[in-house]
């Protein structure tokens, strides 16, 4: 009964309110941490990436490749098939250029990301990522790019041993997605 | 259940992360009220006007009767132990260096009580329904928290 | 679905809701008291009455409390009764009014009370620190991702597959933040917002700007759900629940093309089968869609049916084009509470109080938000996860 | 008249106290697979609605809604988390068919404990912030508190609580999922550690990792997958505030009206008379007394008696957690539930093997959600005479 209903309830506090201890308030840290369990699929993964390749799994049923790897198809509900690794070389789906970083603080350096069509996975099976050695203004869905990786030593088997992705040069990467 | 497994130990991979933030939990209007009083050494309880109960902690609303509790009662920091337990971990699951024994305090003339720990008194001699008073912090350190009652001790 | 069919009537007989603000004093126990209490009020009922309790709220990293539900439930009316949370992400605040649906339209319960609360504020400094957490910790995490991401990803394939421009999607926030100004409980209703404005905005991950996101709040609402019968003696103008659906797609959003939520399509479709509904502009005169970003009304919209894909800001260039097509007493009016854009979003809260919009439109109840075209079918809807579900309501007087 | 829900399929994977080498999803896709095999379904096709049961922190994954639907067979279907035990997903799933919304439902509840390293500070981290939390306790101090009370107001002896421990380890020893199974005497248990007195070390069940999914059908369907449905004769659950102060210390209001509702549905008077087999939360050796007692099994008090007599053991008259409980299982946290339906089902189909309970044709199975809450359900189930051959 909006129209009818007197008083909406709520008192505000502002920021300062809060930091100004005008408001008091409890201050707390959860203990929360984790330690999980990879499982097949995304162990191999990790490893395979710690040995620069990236590698994803076949469902015979519906013929895809996907990317990152699931011991599981959610389409066709049976276990997928074989292992096949996929090229490090692929097209943008989409992107963005973040001007935030992870808890939303302005960052000096903004970061282009974006979704990315492996070569050899299936149509529209891609995976997130950064970008680097671009221009912002340069950057396009449909645009050609490679993955530049950590040096051997320091990768750690994480999605992180790739840096970014980068341009394709001309005459780089020529065979093209599937 | 799907065509192949892990066997090999070293195989085996853990990703070790963490769901850990930072929070500040504003205390709410009872909150507010009821640590404002344990700072002026008070233990205030809000009264339903419905079923009459006083509850302690207090809230805005009774839990039963779910009317709006806006009458504030100052109890007594006397109660009866319902019930307590002889402690032997921290709250990390560490052993104490020493146990300690933790109750839950009836206070007189209230439908609810405090959780507290007991002092100046041996985890063996403690029973159901023995007599607690509380010791409280002096007053200039006195912070507006469950702490500003140290412990409750035996009155008899 | 059941070829069985829904036998039992289920109606709304009333309503609550606290201020959304970006911080509020109030624990989330007691805003979700407030919410309740109000919603029993004007059903003219108490807790006494009610026989089960439906709790929705979003992630516990919030508020900041593991297992939220069953710390807030004194709050919501749920001490000794049954009381169950139900959790779909930012769907969550259109899904636990079907939750309660399903919990009278059973046969089991007669008089539900469905609650959702948010307070995002206990977060601090900045909630995001915790959204961070609805990230895959072995592939997005690691990476530095930000809630923003992916929504900035999706409304740049929405543009590039639509052709759709950003001057265009600032419309939807400037007709939400100018609505808002007319809902007593809005956070950030604006009256001379313009495009320029939005278009000015800092950007926060391009092409998302400031002003094309909701903000962060606290808040909770709450509406009250009874059988027919209970709800024939309640009340004279009760406002039935003809239609409930929901979806959920994959996990692996990279998977998937963004540019269309096939998800809340076929929540619609399931919501709309149920409700009879063949021809949803037709016969729909009233729509909340979910609007946590702007282009997420156009998205949502489209899901629903109400217009064919790519087409919701078809022939928008400015301000006054979207009010002529959407506004109050436009050809559709969508998100006239001012949607989570202008009201604020307070998860959970957000999609019960376009629930709440909706309940009151259809009452005539809505006063200066009232829209214009006597409507009698109305349609909520929520979405989230990673950009995976879909939670529909069809709503009629 | 509600339409009747019958189990039609069940499916289990890990019961193990570590499950290293599966993915919490690998985990899952294991029990969907052998329950869907078991009621001859394919989720794609003839499952209708999905209901998982999971909270966040469990999962160190904020709205683990996002990760459960590919595994199960959910994709793009109507898909649900419940913060619950699930037993409660089980509820939902049973209203759903009984609204007329669906046919064949689906419901999944897991722990994957395995994964947590700070499992105390989660537990921490559900209680209050401004009123419990501070207090700087371990939250099963509060079960401490909660058994001296009960002890105190029926009588009944912490011995009790230890035949508890020793009857539900050695039931565990004949169950293939149970990982805590061992022969132990009441003095083995009153002998281990003190934790937080009279709560001792062997008196709380410890985590285990474990999946449990189930195919729910209406009757018209369930009659066509399967010649032994087991049926859903009742449920209820019911919650009490957290705030401990304001709950009652002595008995478990939650149990006694989740029981209430379920026995209304299931048109049950006498319990003890009509019900063939309890499988029952204990979480703590005391709760399963508790329990007991709120589920109207014997009056308030009597439960440490019938336990002496043995009635409670797995061939006495009331056989009470023949799957060896959480004790002899494991503390399967929101799964805790679906594994006391699990055994229930398993019991009343006839195929529980060397823990097979004679002739049972009635089971109930309860869950209570753990410290800090006071939240629990309860469902009944049941098979038809002439079936059971």
């Amino acid at each position: 009964m909006s129209a009818r209903i007197k008083e909406y309830r709520g008192t505000y506090v502002s920021r300062k309110d809060l930091e100004e201890g005008r408001v008091p308030a409890v201050r707390d840290k959860p203990e929360a941490r984790y330690a999980w369990a990879a499982g097949v699929a995304m162990g191999r993964f990790l490893a395979e990436l710690k040995e620069g390749r990236i590698i994803g799994r076949r469902c015979r049923r519906c013929g895809r490749v996907l990317v990152p790897p699931r011991m599981f198809c959610e389409w066709c509900f049976r276990p997928t098939d074989e292992w096949v690794y996929v090229r490090d070389t692929g097209t943008v789906l989409t992107y963005s250029i973040s001007h935030l970083g992870p808890a939303a603080e302005r960052i000096e350096e903004p970061i282009p990301i974006a979704v990315i069509q492996l070569d050899g996975a299936s149509p529209g099976v891609g995976m997130l990522h950064k970008l680097g050695e671009v221009k912002f203004e340069e950057i396009r869905i449909g645009m050609r790019v490679k993955a530049v990786w950590k040096p051997p030593e320091e990768r750690e088997g994480a999605i992180t041993d790739i840096l970014y992705f980068r341009p394709l040069k001309e005459g780089e990467g020529q065979e093209g997605g599937e | 259940m799907s065509t192949e497994r892990v066997r090999l130990p070293h195989e085996i991979r853990h990703w070790y992360g963490d769901m850990e933030a930072d929070y500040t939990y504003t205390l709410g209007i009872a909150g507010e009220r009821f640590f404002a009083g344990l700072k002026e050494g008070h233990i205030l309880g809000a009264k339903c006007p419905r079923c009459g109960a006083i509850w302690v902690p207090p809230s805005i609303y009774c839990p039963e009767c779910f009317e709006e509790l806006t009458e504030w009662v100052e109890l007594p920091d006397e109660g009866t132990v319902y019930t307590f337990t002889v402690t032997h971990l921290g709250p990390d699951g560490k052993p104490l260096e020493k146990p300690e024994v933790y109750a839950f305090i009836l206070l007189d003339g209230a439908t609810g009580g405090l959780l507290h720990k007991l002092g100046e008194v041996r985890p063996e001699e403690v029973y159901i329904g023995m007599r607690v008073k509380a010791v409280w912090a002096p007053p200039e350190e006195r912070k507006g928290a469950i702490t500003d009652i140290r412990y409750f001790r035996p009155v008899e | 679905m059941s070829a069985l069919g829904v036998k039992r009537k289920v109606a709304v007989v009333g309503a609550g809701i606290t201020l959304f603000r970006r911080r509020l004093k109030e624990t989330g126990r007691e805003l979700s008291f407030y919410a309740a209490k109000m919603a029993l009020d004007t059903a003219g009922i108490t807790l006494a009455d009610v026989d089960a309790v439906v709790c929705g709220t979003a992630p516990d990293a919030f508020d900041g409390v593991h297992m939220k539900g069953e710390y807030l439930l004194d709050g919501m009316g749920g001490h000794k009764k049954p009381f169950v949370r139900v959790y779909v992400g930012g769907g969550t605040g259109v899904f636990t009014p079907i939750a309660a649906w399903w919990h009278v339209a059973s046969g089991h319960f007669d008089i539900v009370l469905a609650v959702a609360e948010e307070k995002m504020s206990s977060c601090f400094p900045h909630p995001q620190k915790a959204f961070t957490t609805i990230f895959d910790p072995m592939l997005t995490r690691p990476l530095g991702a930000n809630l923003v991401w992916i929504f900035a990803l999706e409304m740049q394939r929405y543009m590039h597959v639509h052709g759709v421009k950003k001057e265009q999607i600032a419309t939807i926030a400037v007709k939400n933040k100018r609505n808002a100004v007319d809902h007593p409980c809005a956070q950030l209703a604006d009256p001379k917002i313009t495009v320029q404005d939005v278009l000015n905005s800092e950007v926060m991950v391009w092409p998302v700007q400031r002003l094309d996101i909701s903000p962060p709040s606290d808040g909770a609402a709450a509406i009250v759900l009874a059988a027919e019968h209970v709800a024939k003696r309640l009340t004279n103008d009760p406002v039935w629940i003809e239609g409930v659906g929901w979806c959920l797609d994959s996990t692996y959003w990279t998977n998937r093309d963004l540019y269309y939520p096939k998800y809340v399509e076929y929540a619609a479709r399931m919501a709309y089968k149920m409700a009879g509904i063949k021809n949803p502009p037709k016969e729909i005169d009233v729509a909340e869609p979910y609007d946590p970003f702007d282009y997420k009304e156009a998205h949502h919209a489209e899901g629903l049916m109400l217009v064919r894909k790519g087409e919701y800001l078809k022939d928008v260039k400015d301000e006054n084009d979207i009010f002529a097509k959407y506004g109050r007493d436009g050809d559709l009016p969508i998100c006239p509470s001012g949607g989570l854009l202008g009201v604020g979003n307070p998860i959970a809260a957000a999609g019960m109080m376009k629930i709440c919009e909706i309940f009151w439109q259809l009452r005539k109840e809505a006063g200066k938000r009232q829209v214009k075209n006597d409507p009698r079918t109305g349609v909520a809807q929520a979405w989230g996860d990673l950009m995976q579900v879909g939670t529909v309501v069809v709503m009629r007087a | 008249m509600e339409r009747r829900v019958a189990v039609v399929g069940v499916g289990w994977s890990g019961f193990a106290p570590q499950t290293a080498d599966l993915s919490y999803k690998e985990l899952m896709f294991e029990a969907a697979t052998r329950a869907y095999e078991d009621a001859g379904v394919d989720p794609r096709r003839d499952v209708d609605s999905f209901v998982t049961c999971a909270e966040d922190y469990w999962e160190g994954h904020s709205i683990f809604d996002e990760f459960v639907p590919d595994q199960l067979g959910a994709v793009m279907k109507p898909t649900c988390t419940v913060s619950g035990d699930g037993l409660y997903g089980l509820a939902m799933a049973v209203m759903q068919i009984q609204a007329g919304l669906f046919d064949v439902v689906a419901v999944e509840a897991h722990s994957k404990a395995s994964d947590i390293l700070t499992y105390e500070g989660l537990l921490r981290f559900a209680m209050d912030p401004i009123f419990t939390r501070p207090l700087g306790w371990h939250p099963y101090a509060l079960a401490g508190l909660e058994m001296a009370r009960y002890l105190y107001d029926t009588g009944a002896l912490e011995e009790h609580c230890a035949m508890v421990v020793a009857k539900n380890k050695r039931n565990a020893l004949a169950n293939p999922l149970a990982s805590y199974g061992a022969a132990l005497t009441a003095d083995d248990v009153l002998a281990s550690k003190p934790l937080f007195e009279p709560l001792k070390e062997l008196d709380v069940a410890p985590l285990v990792d474990g999946c449990v999914v189930m195919v729910l059908a209406a009757e018209e369907v369930a009659r066509k997958l399967t010649d032994t449905p087991v049926w859903v004769l009742g449920m209820g659950w019911a919650s009490e505030t957290i705030t401990p102060e304001a709950r009652d210390w002595c008995r478990p209001i939650y149990a006694e009206l989740a029981a209430g509702m379920a026995y209304d549905m299931a048109g049950i008077t006498s319990p003890a008379n009509e019900i063939d087999l309890f499988e029952i939360d204990d979480k703590f050796s005391y709760k399963e007394l508790q329990h007991v007692e709120a589920l109207g099994v014997c009056a308030y008090g009597e439960a440490a008696r019938l336990l002496e007599e043995g009635v409670f053991e797995r061939d006495g008259d009331l056989p009470v957690n023949p799957s060896g409980g959480c004790l002899g299982v494991g503390n399967l946290l929101e799964a805790t539930g679906l594994h006391k339906a699990l055994e229930v089902v398993l019991q009343l189909r006839g195929e529980a093997g060397r823990r097979q309970v004679p002739d049972a044709e009635v089971g109930l199975a309860q869950a209570w959600r753990g410290l800090p809450t006071a939240s629990g359900a309860v469902v009944i189930f049941g098979v038809e005479k002439e079936v059971r051959a």
